[in-house]
Formats: C-alpha cells, structure tokens, sequence
C-alpha cells in the first residue's frame, strides 16, 4: 500500500512501551466513565414521547400513525427498525426510518412532508420525528440488522451508498472512509467504527438514534449524517434526501447480522 | 407543559432504589444562541420526592446540574407496589408532577 | 400490555398545590440563592450556615477520573455518619460551585447520585454538613477532556 | 423529492435499456446515477456551497479507486503526485519556522470551513483528531501516525542547518500538500486548499520541529 511509504517516513519510535501503557489506562478510564452514564439514558424520555405521539390523534386529518406501514404492515411496530432503510412499493423508493415516517405523517396525519424535511432539526415537527424515531428503534432492540437486498432499487442504493462513502471531497479531501474504513481507529479519544463491515453489535449503524451527552439532543441516522457531513465540511444534505438514504442503505446492510442496541447513549 | 419524566423504583429487600430521569433543559444564563444573544438562565431548582404521599427527599439545585437530569436514590421501608412520586419546579416557576410505582 | 406512558400515571400537581395542603410538614423550602451563587467552595458553604470544611474518610464521592464530555460528569455523594443533614456536591473551578444539594431525610439513605456539567479539569467535592453545623468533605480531581472533532 | 425520484427512475431505465437485460445497472450507469443524487441532495448552507463536491482530479481517481477497493496504478499515483508537488507554495518569506506555542493553538483547534463556521474567524489544523503530537495531551486520534518527536526522531537540533534542509522542506510540502507524496493521503491539503495560511503552517512547522517544542522533549 501507498500508505506505508508515507508511514515509514515516520518513525515509530514514540509508540514506546510507557506512553502505550498511560494510553491504555486513559481508555479505561474513559471506559468507566461511559459505563457509569448507561444506567439512566436520557433516550428514555424520548422514546415514552415518541410512543405517546404514535398513539395520538393529530394533525389535519387529526389520526394517529397506528395504521403506519414501516415495512412489516400497517401498525407493525416490533421489528421494523432492523429491516431500514428498504424499498416502499406505495411510494416508489427507498426509505429509511425518517423518510417513511414523514411519509405516515403526510398520508395518514395530514402534514405537509416537504415541509417537515425543511424544518431545522430541533424544531417544530422535526422534534416529533426524532421522538418518534426513539420510540420505533427501540422496539426492535436486541435484534439483528438484515436488510432486505431483494428488490433491484434496494441493490441499486447501496451501489450509490457505496460511492458516497468513498466520495472525496471538500475543503479537507475528506470522505467517510477518511474515519470509518479500518478497525481500531481514534479521532481524538473517540472510537470509531469501521463501517465497510459489521463492526459489532450496537457500534456504528446499530448504535443510531442516540442521546448525545455533549448537547444534551437525541440524534437520529438522519441528524448523525448530516453532522457526520458537516465536519467533512460538505455542503448540507437534505433531510431523508436520496444521498442520505443511500448512505443508510450501504451501512445497513454491511451491518448486517449486528445486534441494534437503540436508542443508545454517546458521548 | 413539560415532556414526562422517567421513573424507576426497585425493590430489594426492605429499599427501593429510584431512578428518575426528568426532561428540562437546564439553561446556565451563560450561553448565547446564534445571534449572539445570551440565553436566559432556566434550570430545576426544586426537587422533591415522595413515598405514598409523604416527603423522603427535597433537593436543590442550580445550573450545574447536566441538560436532562438524572437523579438516583435509595428510599428506605419500601415494598413492591408502594407509590413513588417526583415533583420537580424549575427558576421560571415551570413544575411537572410525576408518579410510578415500585417494582 | 401497560405502556410505558400509562406506567408513569402522571399526576401534574403543582407544587404550590401540594405545599398549600401542607404536604411538606416541617420542611422549610426556601432555594440556598446564595449558596448556589457563591464563587468558591468556602463562600458556599457559609451561605448555607456550615462551618470551616474538614476533611473526611466518612464521606464519598464517586466521580469518574476522566470524563469524555464535561456537559454530563456523573456523581454520587454518601456517607456512613449519623447525624448528617444535608449532602453537597461543588465543582471548585466551575463559576458557581454548588452544583446540587440534597436535604437528607430518615426515609432515604445518605447517598445521591446524580450529573453535573463542568468547564474544566477540577477537583469535585462531597461535602456532609452535620446536624451540628460541622462539614465534612472528599475530595476527587476530575479531568476533563475535549472529544470529537473539536468542530 | 418527487423530481429526484424521477432522475433516479430515468437513468435507470436507460441503464436498463443499454444493459437490455436484468442484471442491474452497471458501473457507469451508478456512477452516474450517484452524480444525479448528489446533485439533487445537497444544498449551500452557511460558507459551504455545494459547487464544492465538483473536486479535481487527486479526489475522482482515489476515490474511484477506493470503491473499486484496488489502489491507484503506479504510474497515475506518481502523476498525481507530480502535479500537486507543483502546486506546493514554498514560504516567501524563507522562514519555514514560526511559534511553536501558536503552532500547538492550531493543532487543537478543529474549526473552519464547516457550515457552521463563519467565514471570518482562524481555521484550526484538526491536527489532533489523526496524530499525538504534544505527549501532554491524552485526547488525540489514531488515524495517522504518531508525531511525538518528530524532529528530535529525524535528528533535527538546529532547523536552520544545511543537514536539516531535506526534513525542513519535506515537512513543509507535507503539510502544504500532503497528496504531493502520497496521492490519496487521507491528509488534507491544508496549504493548498487554503484552510491554514503560510504563517500558520508555519507555526505547526515549529511545533514539529522546533528543538524548543513539547513535542521534541
């Protein structure tokens, strides 16, 4: 690989026995830290909000989302999560959890979807989305990611999610392969996982929705790509945009087989 | 009104741990939103928990206490079936109410 | 099956409510302005009418050593003391303090985890203030790292 | 959202046409399918406008490469190579050294150039988030190598010497240019794109090679 050249340029020297040794209890440590926060995760909160909001009577049509079909049949709520995104023969595309759920909210509730997708996140209508999101996800924790890849538009999304992935880019070249193509990287003191695989159960895509610690919101796929995107210092994808989809498409099905332990806890 | 607060209470033995998860943003007066504009104090001053009715725990606090807070404690001559309620009041004079039963 | 919605039996009293039906016997509930004001640990503790801060193997605080993200540090603060009246948890570099304080019943056991938010690396407090005015502490550095992208 | 579905629909039929088979589209045909997506799904936000996905050559051929899972052929490395080590500014002034203390500011700092950035304020290095550099701090990331001393290691004890010359202007061109001797270097081009000026590389030229530097203790 054209990499080592580059590394061997670089001694190794540093790696020495000591500072290894500091690193690793640093890690522990922080390990402590996190484990100390998974009893009482405020993702809690979010999903009893989400679940009260699937039940209740609203919008235009003033119905709830009880006879939403997220995949397994209208109302099915056990189980869907793990099998999205996925192709919608109604709707003609690929959809992941956000983008059918604005579907559901347009179709049965009477919400104006395109605006909902406009909406910041944090606001308005978004919120309700990403409650929602809390709710479904975790009806489906300890179960295994498996994509469906039967239908040609769901091969053809993850062809595309592929592309992305590895699309270079930016002001800094960065793509999402920069972080997430090997095993065992840091940025900073953060882990990040591999995602051209499954990178083990609830890490990377099986860990989305979480509540992230530092501000306090819960951040569906949809939020953590779109953030994933702004540090690469791309321009801003749209909300359950095809791009976005797609993306979700190719790390869904690598993290096949991978346990959903969502909504989780992050830092 | 506020969202809903999450209440856990387990029994063990003659005690009953409660977990409580309550949504408040806790603001500290220090930050500024995108304009620039600082953002006002509002954070849950008062927090009070009672055991079928009556007070076990009053607390106060300021806003230092993190966005979503979390408050663990262990309530004593508990048993499975006993009301836990938790009542929280925040600087604005926002309060929210809730209760759960122990398990 | 009871949801998670129905299991909560929300209740919506508002305090103002309850005190007026006397529900709080004997407990004077005023907020410790002035504790929670403070700048330092010392002034804190005098607002709230404790004494000079005397180390103690019988207080404890439970803090990570590291934490990944100063907006939520977890803490606990207990003690094995008879006698004790209320439980404190200070931060000393963050800019007020008193973070929380817990006014300790014969109905519950003298020990209260909850999270803080903290600026910096600093060293975290327990303190135990007695039925006699004395307050007993421990004492944790707390370190405080910058995770993420730093963006 | 509708219109986007219909430029999905639209390549794929033809993909379909051409293929005349159900194979599926073939590399060419999501290739450019993926292009109609991006363009249907990004958008300007802030300081960032979309018109930036249309990259240069160094960004198309690696990451092509990296979807095919097969590096750049030799030759095409060395080319791209070539063309962006001719790209490399070498500082006017001739002093490749600043302040290693501003240089450790710029390391840390992880801003500028996102959306959410202003176009005004000092971009940082993100250097930290890919390589420990001052052994002091603890929360650095792994994706490059370690940088703890990096000139101590390389033998450099007076920067301005005629031995330290070769180290002196690699490091340089590295931080310039970092594809200029290595084409798909996960590195961004931090001189080159302009996300840090010449004085500021200059300071993390310091903070790497400064014999007075943390990270040469």
């Amino acid at each position: 690989m054209r990499m080592t050249k580059a590394l061997s340029m670089i001694a190794l020297a540093c790696l020495a026995s000591t500072s290894a040794w500091a690193q690793k209890t640093d890690i522990q440590k922080i390990e402590e830290y996190r484990a100390m926060l998974a009893d009482g995760n405020p993702a809690d909160l979010f999903e009893a909000k989400g679940e009260g909001l699937w039940k209740q009577k609203r919008g235009p049509k003033n119905a709830s989302l009880e006879q939403c079909d997220l995949g397994k049949g209208p109302g099915v709520v056990k189980g869907v999560f793990i099998e999205l995104p996925r192709y919608f023969a109604d709707t003609k595309r690929v959809q992941d959890m956000e983008s059918r759920l604005l579907t559901c909210m347009e179709t049965l509730q009477g919400f104006n979807a395109a605006e909902i997708a406009k909406t910041p996140f944090g606001k308005g209508e978004q919120n309700n989305v990403t409650a929602l999101a809390a709710f479904i996800s975790a009806e489906s924790k300890g179960m295994k990611f498996n994509l469906p890849q039967a239908h040609q538009e769901e091969k053809t999304f993850y062809e595309v999610g592929k592309r992305l992935f590895f699309q270079r880019a930016g002001s800094h070249d960065f793509s999402c392969a920069s972080c997430h193509k090997d095993e065992k990287l840091r940025i900073r003191l953060q882990d990040l996982p591999k995602l051209t695989s499954n990178p083990g159960d609830g890490i990377g895509f099986a860990a989305w929705p979480a509540y992230r610690v530092s501000n306090g919101q819960l951040w569906t796929m949809q939020l953590r790509l779109n953030d994933c995107y702004r540090q690469q210092r791309f321009p801003y994808p749209g909300f359950a945009s095809d791009a976005t989809v797609a993306l979700g498409v190719y790390l869904g099905v690598n993290a096949k087989g991978a346990v959903s332990t969502a909504p989780t806890i992050k830092r | 009104m506020a969202d809903p607060m999450r209440i856990r209470a387990q029994v063990a033995g003659d005690k009953a741990t409660v977990r409580v998860l309550m949504a408040h943003d806790m603001e500290t007066g220090t930050r500024k939103d995108g304009a620039g504009k600082i953002i006002p104090a509002w954070f849950i001053q008062e927090v009070t928990v009672t055991h079928n009715g009556k007070t076990v725990l009053t607390a106060e606090w300021g806003p230092g206490v993190s966005k979503n807070p979390f408050l663990q404690l262990v309530v004593k001559g508990a048993k499975i079936g006993d009301k836990i309620g938790v009542t929280w009041k925040d600087n604005k004079g926002g309060t929210r109410s809730d209760e759960a039963t122990t398990s | 099956m009871q949801s998670r919605r129905q299991a909560l039996k929300k209740t919506a009293i508002v305090t103002g409510l309850l005190a007026s039906t006397g529900l709080f016997p004997g407990l004077a509930f005023a907020f410790s302005k002035d504790g929670f004001e403070a700048k330092t640990i010392q002034d804190a503790i005098k607002a709230l009418g404790a004494g000079a801060l005397v180390a103690s193997k019988d207080v404890v605080l439970t803090a990570p050593d590291i934490a990944e993200n100063g907006a939520v540090v977890p803490f606990a603060a207990s003690t094995t003391l008879p006698g004790v009246k209320r439980l404190l948890i200070l931060v000393e570099k963050n800019p007020a303090p008193l973070v929380a304080l817990f006014n300790v019943s014969d109905s519950v056991e003298p020990a209260f985890t909850t999270r803080g938010k903290m600026g910096q690396s600093s060293d975290v407090y327990a303190v135990a203030i007695m039925a006699d005015g004395r307050a007993l502490f421990a004492k944790k550095e707390v370190k405080v790292t910058l995770g993420g992208c730093g963006g | 959202m509708k219109k986007q579905f219909k430029i999905t629909l639209s390549v794929l039929a033809a993909a379909a046409l051409v293929a005349g088979c159900a194979t599926g589209p073939s590399s060419a045909d999501l290739d450019k399918l993926t292009a109609s997506i991006v363009k249907a799904s990004f958008r300007d936000q802030g300081i960032v406008k979309a018109a930036i996905l249309d990259t240069d050559e160094t960004n198309r051929a690696c990451s092509a490469a990296d979807v095919a899972g097969k590096p750049l052929d030799e030759k095409t490395a060395k080319a791209l190579e070539a063309v962006n080590l001719k790209a490399v500014k070498w500082p006017t002034s001739g002093k490749f050294l600043g302040d290693w203390k501003a240089g450790e500011k710029i390391a840390q700092s992880g801003r500028g150039r996102t959306w959410t950035d202003s176009a005004t304020a000092a971009n940082g290095g993100n250097c930290y988030n890919c390589h420990a550099i001052d052994k002091k701090e603890i929360s650095f990331g792994t994706i490059g190598p370690s940088l703890y001393n990096y000139g101590k290691l390389r033998g450099v004890t007076d920067p301005n010497s005629a031995a330290a010359k070769p180290i002196v202007e690699y490091t340089w061109g590295k931080l310039w240019n970092a594809k200029a001797y290595n084409a798909c270097s996960n590195m961004p081009r931090a001189g080159h794109t302009g996300v840090l000026t010449e004085s500021q590389i200059a300071d993390i030229m310091a903070l790497l090679l400064d014999p007075k530097s943390p990270v040469n203790q």
